[in-house]
């Protein structure tokens, strides 16, 4: 095993991931060549060819609309969005006819296609490069979403995504790229899908967390050491979820903090918390709290930081339920 | 060598009016292909009327009528080879009747139930495309990937006049042009988009002048004349298979029923318009061509057209003999691999209708 | 004050607020001369012009980032996105712009554009004209959302968004536009963003829902009139949200059935139980139920009741919560 | 009548090489508004290679560079008057310059401060589009509705040659063409989309080319010769305030400097191509141009470059002398009438820092 960065581990599945299975494309804007604005295909172009690895015109919905037609034609496309925010004008083509086409075939086709890109702030990049757009994707039927916090689990996830045969979007948390290293396994090394990690073992209160998230979880669970025992929670897949790691920590611990980027209104963490209100009412000693970005536009990179959850807010959510 | 005579307004055009205008023809068929193309004209036609009385019977659901619309459909896909793949929009809903796709299938379709739901390996069609311009990159994805895999597949995509205004048809030209893919675009400008004239859709002088814009030439062809689209799209796929890449055709026709049988079109339309339009509808010109020129017979047109009227008594038959869908369906398909909670989901609903 | 349909108190609105002030324009995809598919948006032209109600090209993103032009040079445009999934085209406008370009600012423009669009199922339709993205709208910052059950609502709450200053989305159940019908208030009625509407009073259990959901929950508290006690609350407006209403009924009921005709993961629905199991946790007698449209694309029109949430499945989940 | 000469592949030129090819002139343009031009390029110029240095001493973020792409926002915005709009991307982050905003306002822009986020009202330009051609549709809103309102304001677009290739690049097109906004889409095709050459973004000719697609026309410009920018563009302004519509520009240029100070344009682009761009770039081909024309001398030269720096100087300085952002700006400017949960939320984050 090698230490790797995140972004390295990214690339290290790709490649073992083409020269395993000749159908796998990677598609996108400057994938080839360039290797990516982060390097994350870096050397796929040269060693698996143009044919395999090409640059698109600028023109997301036609990325992706291009993919379902490459599945139908037989081909596993890994489309890359270069960023979170510029993958919007993809949604059109992702809702109506990525997480619907293999429906509306009546399970007869299959569009096992990956959409990758990083996502996340906390970059000091200028505007519209900060989103966590998990919302979107999760929400919509027919996708399942993955987001790695660790480089293992970036290479891992990602292979699974790619092995997978629905469609799975990728976030990858941009702000890790090249912050986290980790021994990462060579070859061959899938993640499933739907398995949550338990990244902390504890017992007083559950931090719930995932991708860029989870080490500031960790952060917070050293700060609040001595005064509670934290456990924290990675998801890693939030569709499909592991709803028994989720539901096993916090029949445990009583007590739930759920982290996220994202605005808070309908953001991942209501569906965490909902599946809590559900299934976990009468183990709960207090309220679900979610720490979570903002209902406002991700701000000018001078003060994200204060957008941004903090450790400081998630030491100060799980010292209020300590004290409830 | 083929005889394609010029039209009004540039359209190219092969069928005349047996007086002042000549008739061509186009080399290469034989009275038997000219006859199988009548069939299928005969069958869209006979598939559109019919469902139209179906809607009003209350037999399928809301339904879009393409009558005059035939000949696009049939011609084009005339020109296609079976490995070819046909990508419509719910205006060629009954395309793949032409490529022996059940009448039932296509009816079950219209009526929400999932046998309409067909696999586009059967017949090399893909889905009904109900979004406006959205199948355009798949079926420009599907050509440059067969190309990539070495197979000589084209693609055709079907859209409308108002399609082309969508990003969705932009960017799918745009990467068709760039790979080279063997696609043909072929837009259907009916001059309507519901209740938008074409006008009020584009400043564009013709919508094929929009295909240079693609680094692709851009045909226009008489909508209403079958051989001249059979014709047109024969070029875009020798050039398809040539390697040359995609092709853009802009048929021409006049939108002379309703956008849907939902629509009252009274309220928008020029009525004399449509009834010029529908005097020189497409089907009876290419009849009566098929007449003047001693292919058809009296004889023939009424077996032809007894044999899709039986097609489509059987189709609704069969459609209504479907048992009904089980709800249960609601949870199949989406995920070939799918999350737990479906299951938990479908339990429960077992549950409370068992109940 | 006369009887209206849901779709006539729409047009009621357009018409009043048009004539009202006359920085108003509408503008969609056959909203002119054909009055709307739903005619939603009849005689405005031949009221106010074709300068002030036109058709547009077939171009959602166009619509809505011409409209984002046209606020900017002082225009009040009123868009309409012909039908629910058929908007998803503009969610790049929508998220990267509409609801940024106010902060983009600093406040000096104002983007009071009103995005209205019919939604929802049940309506035996074809492929792609049933869908719920309340979720899309709803956790877009910078946008408001409303979604009105009743004619008179339609009315008042499409005036409310047309008057607001900030981008506001109104989604308007098309199953009701020509079942439900109502004495609509003449001229100027305005029901303020921000109030939930206490459809039914009750004490035992508090069925939250929204849009064409309130009549399905009303129907459900009928059903189950002799073995409990339902509270109906119609929350009008997700965001912002009424959660002085919520937390009040609940607080008094102690169990909530959150119903909504979206998919599950991440709608709505989530979003209430996440502000319940943060702020009502110990008011709450039971478990959060939540009944919604499942995670799957939405089905053929045959079985489309089978995806819907039904009286039975609301009344199912009161029991159980009444029975926990 | 003004003399515009054609160049190398049918692009607009004025500026000759002071040898084998002779000078032009643009009717109506005086000695000093030749000056003013001059003094806007260098501008333009010292902002950028200012921004540059400031940002490896790490004094501003990331920046996209825009060397040599000076001439063709300078001309461009030279051809409008001061109540016509500019509808920037980030490569024309400092266009507001031309129109007397203060430096200080775009470095804050770059510096991540709320100091750099103006109001478009101030100088009639719209803020910096980050998502590459989604402003082309606010450009041709606003001027379609400025010409409902019947005042006469012309709005222009920046874009690149990468945008013409979105979906919102073209439905801002169409809209503009049916509408016949006083729009002018003016696309700086560099050639290069980051690491994507013109050839693989589109397979058409041109990008001129696409024009007609939308009815309208569509002109070719040497994008490094600053007066047939600015001929080009007065031409649009005149045909938009004649109501006669929008205009496509495309000038074309090649990008000479990375994409953008993270980018390493090693990788993929030909430094032969790039030395050749650099030689013949634009300031000093038009500076060169004055100086063969008699209107400009080296004192002139070094006075207006020193005023240029001396405006960097203390934009940088005021920039740096803006105060910390207050973080509570996190919530204020997305509402006009925010929801209640955002003042709670405010506390909650005041209660936090200030603990
Ligand atoms: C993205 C999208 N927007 C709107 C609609 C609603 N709609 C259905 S058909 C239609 C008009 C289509 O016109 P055209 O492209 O000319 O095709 P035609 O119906 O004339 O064959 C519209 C607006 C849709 N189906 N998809
Ligand atoms: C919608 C969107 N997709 C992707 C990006 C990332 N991106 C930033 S600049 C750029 C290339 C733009 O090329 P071009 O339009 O030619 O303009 P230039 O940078 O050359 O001026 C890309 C892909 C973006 N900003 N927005
Ligand atoms: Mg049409
Ligand atoms: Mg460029």
């Amino acid at each position: 095993m090698a230490e790797k960065l995140l972004v390295e581990a990214v690339n290290d599945a790709l490649h073992v991931e083409m020269e395993r299975d000749a159908s796998i494309l990677v598609l996108g804007e400057d994938v080839g060549k360039l290797g990516g604005v982060f390097r994350a295909t870096a050397g796929l172009q040269e060693r698996f060819g143009a044919d395999r690895c090409f640059d698109t015109p600028l023109a997301e919905a036609g990325i992706l609309g291009t993919a379902v037609g490459l599945c139908m034609a037989g081909w596993r496309p890994v489309v890359e969005m270069q960023y979170d925010a510029f993958s919007y004008p993809a949604l059109d083509q992702l809702i109506n006819h990525v997480g619907r086409y293999r429906w509306r075939t009546r399970g007869a086709m299959s569009f096992p296609l990956t959409i990758r890109m990083p996502y996340g702030g906390g970059v000091r990049a200028p505007e519209l490069h900060d989103d966590s757009p998990e919302t979107y994707y999760v929400h919509t039927p027919g996708v399942k979403v993955a987001i790695p916090s660790t480089p293992a689990d970036a290479k891992g996830l990602l292979a699974a995504a790619i092995r997978d045969p629905d469609p799975v979007v990728v976030l990858e948390p941009k702000l890790h790229y090249r912050t986290a290293k980790q021994e990462v396994p060579e070859g061959e090394h899938v993640v499933p899908l739907g398995e949550a990690r338990l990244a902390r073992e504890g017992t007083d209160v559950t931090l719930i967390a995932y991708g860029a998230m989870i080490p500031l979880a960790e952060r917070a669970a050293d700060a609040l050491e001595g005064e509670a025992s934290c456990e924290v929670l990675d998801l890693r897949s939030l569709k499909p979820l592991d709803e028994d790691a989720l539901l096993a920590s916090v029949s445990k611990t009583g007590r739930a903090v759920v982290v996220q980027e994202a605005p808070r209104v309908a953001g991942f963490a209501a569906e965490v918390a909902a599946v809590l209100a559900e299934k976990a009412i009468f183990d709960l000693q207090g309220p679900v709290l979610r720490v979570t970005g903002y209902d406002v536009p991700y701000p000018y990179w001078q003060i994200e930081d204060a957008y941004m959850p903090s450790v400081e807010r998630v030491v100060d959510a799980a010292r209020r339920l300590l004290a409830a | 060598m083929s005889q394609v005579l010029p039209a009004e307004g540039g359209l190219r055009r092969v069928i005349g009016d047996g007086e002042s205008l000549p008739d061509g023809e186009v080399e290469g068929l034989g009275d038997a292909e000219l006859l199988a193309l009548y069939r299928d004209l005969v069958l869209l036609r006979t598939y559109d009327e019919r469902s139209v009385v179906y809607h009003r019977q209350g037999r399928i659901g809301t339904y879009a009528i393409f009558w005059n619309h035939e000949a696009m459909q049939a011609g084009a896909a005339f020109a296609l080879e079976e490995r070819d793949w046909i990508f419509p929009s719910y205006r060629e809903s009954a395309i793949g009747l032409v490529r022996g796709m059940p009448a039932s299938t296509v009816l079950s379709w219209w009526r929400g139930h999932p046998a309409g739901w067909w696999n586009p390996e059967d017949s090399n069609v893909a889905s009904i495309c109900v979004p406006i311009g959205t199948h355009v990159p798949h079926a420009v994805g599907f050509a440059w990937g067969s190309k990539l895999k070495g197979e000589d597949r084209v693609a055709i995509a079907f859209f409308g006049d108002g399609a082309t205004s969508e990003g969705a048809f932009h960017e799918g030209a745009t990467f068709a042009g760039v790979t080279k893919a063997p696609a043909i675009l072929f837009c259907n400008n009916n001059q309507w988009a519901i209740s938008t004239p074409l006008a009020e859709q584009t400043a564009a002088p013709t919508l094929a002048d929009k295909a240079i814009g693609y680094g692709m030439p851009g045909l226009r062809v008489d909508g209403c004349d079958v051989l001249a689209v059979y014709e047109a799209t024969r070029d875009a796929v020798e050039r398809a298979r040539a390697g040359e890449g995609p092709t853009f055709i802009e048929a021409v026709t006049y939108r002379s029923a309703p956008h849907a049988t939902a629509d009252d079109p009274s309220i928008y339309i020029d009525p004399e318009r449509v009834e010029e339009a529908r005097e020189s509808e497409c089907v009876g010109r290419y009849e009566r061509y098929l007449v003047r020129a001693g292919v058809l017979t009296e004889e023939t047109i009424e077996s032809v057209k007894n044999e899709a009227l039986e097609l489509m008594r059987a189709g609704i038959a069969e459609a209504e003999a479907e048992p009904p869908a089980d709800p249960g369906l609601v949870f199949e398909h989406a995920y070939a691999d799918p999350p737990a909670t479906l299951a938990d989901d479908l339990a429960e609903l077992r549950r409370i209708l068992g109940g």
